[in-house]
C-alpha cells in the first residue's frame, strides 16, 4: 500500500493535517479495520431525529436531522382553480433551497448547482411514489382545489442531502392538517376560524373538521457509497467528496422499489452490490418508520 | 402525473374571515391599562431562546427565537475574499439576509426588505476588530425561518452571537431592540400586527458593556423628549438582552466538555 | 396624421428644414475629467468623460492604444411613461455600442496606449433624436477633457413624412413610423462616420434626406465650435493671461 | 473611491479641529445652494439642486391608482433614487445599485414616516380622491448627476423643491354613486398646488474625530467615523433619523447631535424656502 | 500561578489599562483606559517575565477555539502545488502550522523565493510539479489574490510528491527524488526531513 | 405470449439505430445519434486550458451543457447535465490532461422517449470522434416494465408514459479482449456487467428491477456491436 512508504512524512505530521492533505489515504486506513473516521461501522447510519410542527405559520412542517445534516420542510396550502383536464385534483409544487447558511460552498449570488438536481429528484420521487392522492386535495370539483407548496430548506449540509430532504418531506406531509374552509358569497374560499365554527355560517363549511391526509406507501431512502468492495451507508459530506460513486435506493413502506438512482461514478455497480444496498435500505426503512411513528405519537399526545 | 411543469397557476391564500372595512382593530385604544394581544405589558420583551453552534459546516452559528420570530445565522471565515476585490489591509465584512418562502403569511413578502443586508452590515461593522484578519473576509449569512415582527433586531443580536461563536475578535457583543409608537405609548419588541399599525418606529443596536450605539433608525414623527425616553428604554433592554446572550455563550463552556 | 400643414409648418411650429433650438453647457460635473450638457429642443443629455486612466480589468487592456468604453443610460423620468428603465436592455446596449464606435473612430487612441477612456451618457429628457444628442454631448465632454481627437463628431437626424424631408425629428415625428436617417460626420475632414437608417426610402429621396442631415450636422458643428472658443476665452480670462 | 494620502487625511482632520475646513468653510456652514425648478417639462413637478459640486435632479409624476386595501383613505408615495455613472465611474453597470437602494430607503424613512403614514412629511390623505377606489400615486424619482458628498440632504432638498413645483390637475368625479370604477376627468387648466411646509429637511452631521461638520464633501466623508442624518420639519419635530458609518457612538453624543441638528434645521429650511421661492420667480419670467 | 478560571465573553472588562497589559484575546481601549475581552474563553493572567522593564502582568483569554487558522507573515504552511509557470508556482495553502484551514487560501512561490542560492538560475519546472505537497514560509500578505510564500530554507520545499508512475517518491538529495516503483529520478526542490 | 407494441416490434427488439460522426466542422468532435424518432446531436470542445472555480486542477474536468429542443434550461435539464457529467467522468481517463476543461454540448433534436440513453450514446460517440482518451465506451439503454410484468426494451414516448415504470441503464460496452480466457473477470462477474448509471421512474418491485438489469445487459451487447462497427 503506497501510504506505508510515506509513513516517515505522516508520522511527524498531525492527524488533522494528514486528513486534510491525503483524505483518501486517511479514509482507506480506517476502512481496513472496517470503521469510519466518526466511529461508525460501514453499514450504520447516523442518528436521526424528527421534530414535527417546527414552523407555526405553515399548515404542515417538520425539522429532521441525520447526524449534522439538517432539513426544514414546510407545506403551505393555497387555493387554486384546478386545470381542465383534471378538475377534481389538487397539485403539489415541490422546491428545494440551499441557502448560503448551509455550507461554505454556497455564495449568496451563486446558488449551489446541486439544488435544482435535488429538487427534480425529490419531485419525481414524491409524485411517482403516489404517497399523496391528489384527489384528496380537491375542494369544489372544477372550481377550487388545494395547491400544496412544499418548500424544503437545507439548514446544514453534511452529506446524504437527498435522504434527509425526503424524510423531512414525508414527515411534513404526515403533520399536515387541512384547515376548515367554506365558500363565501364572492366565490372565494375563506378560513372558518375555529371559535365561531358553530356561529352563523353563510355557507356550510366545505370540509367539516381539520383533517389529516390519508398517506399510504411512505417512501424512505438510503444513500450508499461504493468504494473498491466496501459499501458505506449514509456518507458524510467529506466521504461524498472523496469517494464519488453514490447509489440512492428509495423503498416505500410496502417495500416496493420507488427509485434506484446511480448517477455515474468511477466504480461500476455489480448486481451483488445492488442487492446489498437494497438490503441495507430495508433495514434502514424499519428504523425510520419507528422514528417517524414515535414523532407522530408524541405529537398527538401534546 | 408529473408535477406541473409550466407556470404554476395563480393561487391565493384563504385569509381569515375579517369583516370588511374595519378601521383599526379597537385593541389599540390610548388608555393606559390596555394590554397587548400576547399579554405582555408595554415595556416587556418577548422571551428570548438563544443557542449557538447549530450549523456544523459553518465556522460559527447561532439560532434565535423571540416569540414567533425565528432566525438562523451562520458565519464563514475569515476566508479568501472574492477575486474581484481590491487589496485591503483591513478585514472585510460581507452580510446577506434572506427569508424563507413560508416566513411571512403571504408567500411573496420576504423580498421587500432588501436593505436588511446593508443595515446588518452597518450594525456589526463597529463591533468587529477588522485589523485582526487582514485581507480576508468574514461572511455573515442570515436566514429568517419565521417572521413574527421586529425581525431586524433579532437578526442583529443572533449574528453577533454567531460571530462570537466563530471566534472572531469583537470589541463587544451587539444587542438590538426596536420600539413602536402606538398612539401615546411606546411598545417594545413589537409583533407583526403591532408593527402594521405603528405610527413611528425606533430601532437601536448597541454594544451593551461599552455603552456605544452602532446603528439607529427612527421613522415617523417624534418629539425630542420622546426620543430620549425611547432611547433609555431601549438601552436598558439591550443591556438585559446582552446578559442573556453572555450566559448563552458561557453555558457550553462551563458545562463539562461533552 | 398631418405632420406638415398646408402652410408648410410642422406640429411644433418649425419649418421642415429648421433645427430645434440648441443649447449646451460645458463642465457641469466638477469631479469628471470632462463633462457637458447638450440640449436639442426638449431632448436633454448629460455626458461625462473619465480618463485616460488605468485599465480596470487587465484582460481588456490593449498595449498599443487606449480602450474606449461607453455606457448609455436613461433616467426613469426621461420619457412620458414611467416604466423602470433596466440598465442593460437591448436598446441601450446597442446605442452604447454605436456611440463607442463613433467616438473610437475620432479619438487618437494610439497616443494613450494601455489606458482606458470611459464615456458615460445619461439621458435626462428624451424627445426624439437622443442618439444624435448623445454623440454631440460626448464630443463636447471629450473636448472639455482635453482628449486629442482627429476632429469633432457632430450628429443629426432627418426624416421623410408627408413626402417632405424633415430635419431634426422630435418624439412625435420620430414615432410616426416614417424613415429616420441618423448621420454623424467629421465636419473639418468632411467624412461621414455614422450612417443609420431604418424603414424604406427610394434612392433619390434618401440622397436628399441624407444631405439635409449633413447640413444639420454642420450647423451643430458651428454651434459647438463657437461654444468651445467662448469657453476657452473664459478659461484664459479666468487665468488672467 | 477617493485616494487620499496620509498627509491629506491629517490636513482634513486638523482643519476640522480648528473649525476651518479645506474649502474655507466653518464647521456648520453650507456650500452655496442653487435650486432650479421645472427642469423636466414632462413631469408634474421637477427640480435640480446643487450643493456646491453635488448636483441631483428630482422629478415627481402623479398617476391615478388604487389605494392599498389596508389604508383605503390614503394615496401612495414611492421614492426611488438612481445613481448615474456620470457622477462616478464606480456607478457603472450595477455598481451604483447598492448606494441607490440605501438612499431610497433612507429617504422613505425620513419623508414618509411609519408604515401607517402618520407623521409623514406629505399628507397622504390629501392624495385620496374616492376612498377605497381611486387615489393619486406619486412616483418620486431622484437622479444623482454629480456626487461630491452629502447626497442625502441634496436629494431631500430636491424632493422638497420638486413637490412645491408639482401641479396636480383638479379632479371631478363624474359618476360618484356606482360601485366599481367611477370615471374621473382631469381638467388641465386649474391645478392645485402642493403645500410643502410640512415636508422636513434632512440635516446630516458627519463626525470626524471629536467634532461634527455639516454638508461634508466626499473627501471629508471618506474620513468620517460616523454620521447621523436627522430629518426635522418646520415645527421642530424629528420625522426620521438614520445613523450611518461604522464606529459606535455614545448615546449622549447622539442626543447632542440631535439637538445641534434641530437648531441648524431652522436655518436650512429658511434658506431652502427662499431658494425655492427665487427659483419659482425665475421660472415665471423665463417661460 | 493561575487565578481561578473565570469565563468572559467579548466586551467584558478584564482590568484597568494601568495595571495590566492586553494579551491574546484581549484589547486595550485608549479612550476608556480599560482592557476588554475580545473572545469568549477563560480569563488568565500571565506573570511578567522577571527581566522585562514593564512589570505589569499580561491578561489574556484562552480556551475557546479561536477562528480558523489564517496565514500570517512568518507562519509555516503546508500547501499543494496547483500550477507551475515560468516565473512562479501557485499553490493552495491547506494547513497553517499544524492546524488545517477550513477553506483553502491561494499562495504563490515566486522564482526568487525558491532557494537561497543563485536565485536567478532557478528552473521552476525542476523545483515543483502540480500535485506536490510543499512546506513553505509565508513571506508577506502578498497582493489581492495570493500570499507570497518562500521555500528558501533547507527544511522548506517539497515534502511529498507522486511520481509519473503514481508511486510516492522518496527524497535522495536536496534536488532529487526517486520513485520506488520505477526507480526513475525526478528533479524537485526537496525539503530536508527534520531529525 | 406476444405483446403487440404500437410499432409491431417484439419485446426486446430495439428501434432502428443510426450514428453519424463528424457532423460539425467547428467542433473538435461531434456525433449525431438517433434511436427511432429520438435524435440527439453531441459536440465536444476541448480539452481547453484552465479549470472552473472549484474543480480539481490535477484532473481533467468535464462541463456538460444540455440544450432542450424548446424553452429555457430548467431543473430537468440541470439533472440530465449532472447525470451525463458524472457518467462521462467515470469512463474517461482523467489524469492524462490535468488542469483542462472539456465541454460537451448536447442539443436535443427530437424527443420520442429514451432521451437520456440516446444522449449518453451520442456523447460517447462524440468523445471518440474528438480523440479524448477513454477507459472504455458506455452503452445506454432504456427498459420499461409493462403492467403484466413483461420488460419492453427501448420504448418510445407513448409507451414510456403509460408503462408502469421504466429505467435508464448505462453499461460499459463489451470488449473482445485479447486475453484467452474471455473478458476481464472482476470478482467473478464479467466486467461489463457493472452498471455505470441507473435512473428509475415509477414504482416497481426489486425483482422486476433485477429482471430489467439482465434484459438491459443482453440488449447492450447488440448495441456495443453496432457501436464498434459504426466507429471503425
Amino acid at each position: 500500500m503506497a501510504a506505508a512508504s510515506g509513513s516517515n512524512l505522516s508520522s511527524e505530521m498531525e492527524v488533522d493535517a494528514f486528513r486534510r492533505l491525503f483524505p483518501l489515504r486517511f479514509h482507506e486506513r480506517h476502512l481496513l479495520q472496517s470503521i469510519r473516521p466518526d466511529g461508525r461501522t460501514l453499514g450504520k447510519a447516523r442518528d436521526t431525529t424528527i421534530a414535527l410542527g417546527a414552523v407555526t405559520s405553515a399548515n404542515g412542517s417538520a425539522l429532521t436531522k441525520i447526524g449534522c445534516t439538517t432539513m426544514l420542510a414546510a407545506i403551505k396550502l393555497e387555493v387554486m382553480t384546478p386545470t381542465a383536464e383534471s378538475p377534481d385534483e389538487g397539485c403539489i409544487a415541490i422546491d428545494f433551497h440551499m441557502p448560503p447558511i448551509c455550507s461554505p460552498i454556497v455564495r449568496p449570488g451563486r446558488p449551489a448547482e446541486a439544488a435544482p438536481v435535488l429538487a427534480k429528484q425529490l419531485s419525481d420521487t414524491i409524485t411517482s411514489s403516489g404517497v399523496i392522492d391528489l384527489k384528496e386535495l380537491s375542494l369544489v370539483g372544477g372550481k377550487a382545489a388545494w395547491m400544496a407548496y412544499l418548500d424544503i430548506y437545507c439548514l446544514d449540509a453534511d452529506g446524504s442531502l437527498f435522504d434527509a430532504a425526503l424524510l423531512s418531506a414525508v414527515a411534513a406531509f404526515s403533520h399536515l392538517r387541512i384547515p376548515v374552509v367554506s365558500l363565501n358569497d364572492e366565490g372565494r374560499i375563506v378560513l372558518v376560524s375555529e371559535d365561531n365554527g358553530g356561529g352563523k355560517l353563510e355557507k356550510e363549511p366545505v370540509n367539516k373538521e381539520k383533517r389529516k391526509l390519508k398517506l399510504d406507501s411512505l417512501p424512505f431512502s438510503l444513500t450508499c457509497i461504493l468504494h473498491k468492495n466496501y459499501i458505506l451507508a449514509d456518507p458524510t459530506a467529506e466521504e461524498e467528496s472523496i469517494m464519488e460513486t453514490l447509489v440512492t435506493v428509495v423503498l416505500d413502506s410496502s417495500s416496493q422499489l420507488v427509485s434506484l438512482y446511480k448517477p455515474g461514478g468511477p466504480v461500476p455497480a455489480h448486481t451483488s452490490a445492488i442487492q446489498d444496498c437494497v438490503a441495507l435500505t430495508r433495514q434502514r426503512l424499519k428504523e425510520l418508520q419507528k422514528i417517524l411513528n414515535g414523532a407522530i405519537s408524541d405529537m398527538e399526545v401534546d | 402525473m408529473a408535477g406541473k411543469r409550466g407556470a404554476t397557476p395563480a393561487t391565493y391564500s384563504p385569509s381569515l374571515t375579517t369583516a370588511k372595512g374595519k378601521k383599526k382593530p379597537p385593541i389599540f385604544t390610548d388608555d393606559a391599562n390596555w394590554v397587548r394581544s400576547d399579554g405582555r405589558h408595554f415595556h416587556q420583551c418577548r422571551p428570548a431562546f438563544l443557542r449557538i453552534a447549530t450549523v456544523n459546516s459553518a465556522s460559527g452559528s447561532a439560532y434565535a427565537e423571540f416569540g414567533n420570530t425565528k432566525v438562523i445565522v451562520s458565519v464563514f471565515g475569515p476566508r479568501e475574499s472574492k477575486k474581484a476585490m481590491m487589496y485591503s489591509d483591513v478585514g472585510r465584512l460581507n452580510c446577506n439576509v434572506s427569508y424563507t418562502t413560508f416566513a411571512t403569511p403571504s408567500r411573496g413578502q420576504g423580498s421587500d426588505n432588501k436593505d436588511f443586508s446593508s443595515m446588518l452590515h452597518k450594525a456589526l461593522e463597529g463591533a468587529i476588530i477588522l485589523e485582526s484578519f487582514p485581507k480576508t473576509t468574514v461572511d455573515v449569512f442570515a436566514l429568517v425561518l419565521e417572521s413574527g415582527g421586529s425581525d431586524l433586531p433579532v437578526i442583529i443580536s443572533c449574528a453577533s452571537l454567531a460571530l462570537a461563536d466563530a471566534g472572531i475578535m469583537l470589541y463587544d457583543l451587539v444587542a438590538a431592540v426596536s420600539v413602536s409608537c402606538l398612539g401615546k405609548n411606546l411598545v417594545i419588541d413589537p409583533i407583526s400586527e403591532e408593527e402594521v399599525y405603528q405610527e413611528g418606529s425606533f430601532m437601536i443596536s448597541c454594544m451593551p458593556s461599552r455603552n456605544e450605539v452602532t446603528q439607529l433608525t427612527v421613522t415617523g414623527e417624534w418629539s425630542t423628549p420622546k426620543i430620549s425616553e425611547a432611547m433609555d428604554l431601549c438601552l436598558d433592554a439591550c443591556s438585559k438582552l446582552g446578559n442573556i446572550m453572555r450566559s448563552c455563550l458561557k453555558e457550553p463552556l462551563s458545562a463539562p466538555e461533552e | 396624421m398631418e405632420y406638415v400643414n398646408p402652410e408648410g409648418l410642422r406640429l411644433d411650429g418649425r419649418r421642415p428644414l429648421e433645427m430645434r433650438q440648441l443649447r449646451a453647457e460645458i463642465g457641469v460635473v466638477s469631479r469628471a475629467d470632462g463633462s457637458a450638457v447638450f440640449e436639442m429642443g426638449n431632448t436633454k443629455v448629460i455626458a461625462a468623460v473619465y480618463g485616460p486612466r488605468e485599465v480596470q480589468n487587465k484582460s481588456q487592456q490593449i498595449n498599443d492604444q487606449a480602450v474606449v468604453r461607453c455606457e448609455y443610460s436613461m433616467a426613469n423620468f426621461s420619457t412620458g411613461d414611467r416604466m423602470r428603465k433596466p440598465k442593460h436592455d437591448r436598446r441601450s446596449t446597442e446605442i452604447s455600442l454605436v456611440i463607442r464606435q463613433t467616438m473610437e473612430a475620432c479619438i487618437l487612441t494610439h497616443l494613450m496606449p494601455r489606458s482606458q477612456i470611459d464615456i458615460f451618457v445619461q439621458v435626462l429628457q428624451a424627445d426624439g433624436g437622443t442618439r444624435s444628442a448623445c454623440i454631440n454631448a460626448a464630443t463636447l465632454a471629450l473636448a472639455d477633457a482635453g482628449i486629442p481627437m482627429r476632429d469633432l463628431v457632430t450628429s443629426c437626424a432627418a426624416g421623410y413624412l408627408n413626402s417632405t424631408p424633415l430635419l431634426d425629428l422630435n418624439y412625435v415625428e420620430d414615432s410616426a413610423g416614417g424613415p429616420d436617417v441618423t448621420v454623424g460626420i467629421l465636419p473639418k475632414l468632411d467624412k461621414v462616420t455614422l450612417l443609420q437608417m431604418d424603414a424604406k426610402l427610394p434612392m433619390d429621396t434618401f440622397e436628399t434626406v441624407m444631405q439635409l442631415a449633413i447640413e444639420g450636422c454642420k450647423a451643430v458643428a458651428n454651434y459647438i465650435r463657437e461654444l468651445l472658443l467662448e469657453n476657452t476665452k473664459q478659461l484664459e480670462f479666468r487665468r488672467g493671461v | 473611491m477617493v485616494g487620499l494620502s496620509v498627509g491629506e487625511k491629517h490636513f482634513i482632520k486638523g482643519g476640522i479641529e480648528q473649525n476651518l475646513r479645506t474649502d474655507g468653510r466653518k464647521r456648520y456652514t453650507y456650500r452655496p445652494i442653487y435650486v432650479e425648478t421645472a427642469v423636466i417639462p414632462q413631469a408634474n413637478g421637477s427640480a435640480r439642486v446643487k450643493f456646491g459640486a453635488t448636483e441631483v435632479i428630482a422629478s415627481v409624476k402623479a398617476e391615478l391608482g388604487k389605494p392599498s386595501p389596508s389604508y383605503p383613505d390614503k394615496g401612495k408615495v414611492l421614492i426611488h433614487v438612481d445613481c448615474s455613472p456620470t457622477a462616478e465611474p464606480a456607478f457603472e453597470g450595477r455598481g451604483g445599485e447598492e448606494l441607490s437602494s440605501e438612499l431610497s430607503v433612507a429617504l422613505q424613512r425620513c419623508l414618509l414616516g411609519g408604515k401607517s403614514g402618520a407623521g409623514a412629511g406629505i399628507d397622504l390623505s390629501s392624495l385620496s380622491i374616492v376612498e377605497g377606489k381611486i387615489c393619486w400615486d406619486l412616483y418620486i424619482e431622484g437622479l444623482v448627476v454629480s456626487s461630491d458628498g452629502n447626497l442625502l440632504d441634496a436629494l431631500a432638498a430636491a424632493i422638497k423643491a420638486s413637490l412645491s413645483n408639482t401641479a396636480l390637475p383638479k379632479v371631478q368625479v363624474s359618476s360618484a354613486a356606482s360601485d366599481e370604477q367611477p370615471e374621473v376627468d382631469l381638467s388641465d387648466e386649474e391645478f392645485l398646488q402642493f403645500d410643502t411646509c410640512g415636508i422636513p429637511a434632512i440635516v446630516t452631521l458627519t463626525k470626524v474625530g471629536k467634532h461634527y461638520i455639516l454638508d461634508a464633501t466626499s473627501e471629508e466623508e471618506s474620513q468620517m467615523s460616523s454620521a447621523v442624518s436627522v430629518s426635522v420639519n418646520r415645527q421642530g419635530r424629528i420625522c426620521g433619523l438614520t445613523k450611518r458609518g461604522g464606529a459606535g457612538l455614545n448615546p449622549s453624543v447622539i442626543h447632542d447631535m440631535i439637538s445641534v441638528a434641530k437648531h441648524l434645521s431652522e436655518q436650512v429650511i429658511n434658506k431652502l424656502d427662499s431658494e425655492i421661492a427665487a427659483a419659482e420667480a425665475r421660472e415665471e419670467d423665463v417661460p | 500561578m493561575e487565578v481561578e478560571k473565570e469565563l468572559v465573553t467579548p466586551g467584558e472588562v478584564l482590568g484597568l489599562g494601568s495595571d495590566f497589559k492586553a494579551g491574546k484575546g484581549a484589547y486595550f481601549s485608549p479612550d476608556t483606559k480599560t482592557i476588554y475581552a475580545s473572545l469568549t474563553g477563560f480569563r488568565s493572567i500571565i506573570p511578567p517575565p522577571i527581566d522585562a522593564t514593564d512589570q505589569r502582568p499580561t491578561v489574556e483569554v484562552s480556551g475557546h477555539k479561536a477562528h480558523g487558522a489564517v496565514p500570517e507573515p512568518g507562519s509555516i504552511v503546508i500547501a499543494r502545488v496547483t500550477k507551475v509557470m515560468a516565473r512562479m508556482a501557485s499553490a493552495d495553502i491547506m494547513c497553517v502550522g499544524s492546524k488545517s484551514v477550513r477553506e483553502k487560501f491561494t499562495g504563490i512561490i515566486r522564482q526568487q523565493d525558491v532557494r537561497a542560492t543563485e536565485i536567478d538560475k532557478v528552473e521552476m519546472h525542476a523545483s515543483f510539479r502540480p500535485g506536490d505537497i510543499v512546506r513553505a514560509l509565508v513571506l508577506s500578505l502578498g497582493d489581492a489574490r495570493a500570499y507570497y510564500l518562500s521555500t528558501a530554507k533547507n527544511e522548506l520545499g517539497v515534502v511529498s510528491a507522486e511520481s509519473a508512475a503514481g508511486g510516492e517518491m522518496v527524497p535522495i538529495s536536496w534536488t532529487e527524488m526517486q520513485c520506488p516503483l520505477t526507480g526513475q529520478v525526478e528533479q524537485r526542490k526537496v525539503a530536508k526531513v527534520g531529525a | 405470449m406476444e405483446i403487440d407494441r404500437g410499432d409491431g416490434r417484439k419485446a426486446n427488439q430495439l428501434r432502428p439505430v443510426s450514428c453519424t460522426r463528424a457532423v460539425l466542422n467547428r467542433a473538435h468532435g461531434s456525433a449525431s445519434w438517433s434511436q427511432g424518432e429520438t435524435k440527439v446531436l453531441a459536440a465536444v470542445y476541448g480539452p481547453k486550458a484552465g479549470t472552473k472555480k472549484n474543480e480539481n486542477p490535477e484532473k481533467a474536468c468535464f462541463e456538460v451543457i444540455w440544450k432542450p429542443k424548446t424553452g429555457q434550461i430548467g431543473k430537468p435539464e440541470k439533472e440530465c447535465e449532472m447525470i451525463l457529467k458524472r457518467t462521462l467522468q467515470s469512463i474517461c481517463i482523467l489524469n492524462v490532461h490535468p488542469n483542462t476543461t472539456t465541454s460537451i454540448i448536447i442539443q436535443v433534436v427530437n424527443d420520442d422517449g429514451g432521451l437520456l440513453p440516446c444522449a449518453i450514446n451520442a456523447a460517447c460517440a462524440a468523445l471518440v470522434d474528438a480523440g479524448i482518451p477513454l477507459k472504455h465506451l458506455a452503452v445506454a439503454i432504456c427498459c420499461s416494465l409493462a403492467k403484466n410484468g413483461r420488460v419492453l426494451l427501448d420504448p418510445n414516448k407513448s409507451e414510456e408514459q403509460n408503462m408502469k415504470a421504466f429505467v435508464y441503464l448505462a453499461f460499459p460496452n463489451s470488449i473482445q479482449s485479447v486475453l484467452p480466457e474471455g473478458s476481464l473477470q472482476v470478482e467473478g462477474e464479467p466486467m461489463e456487467h457493472g452498471i455505470i448509471t441507473s435512473v428509475t421512474h415509477g414504482v416497481m418491485s426489486v425483482d422486476d428491477y433485477l429482471l430489467c438489469l439482465d434484459k438491459g445487459r443482453a440488449a447492450s451487447e447488440k448495441l456495443s456491436v453496432f457501436l464498434r462497427s459504426s466507429l471503425k
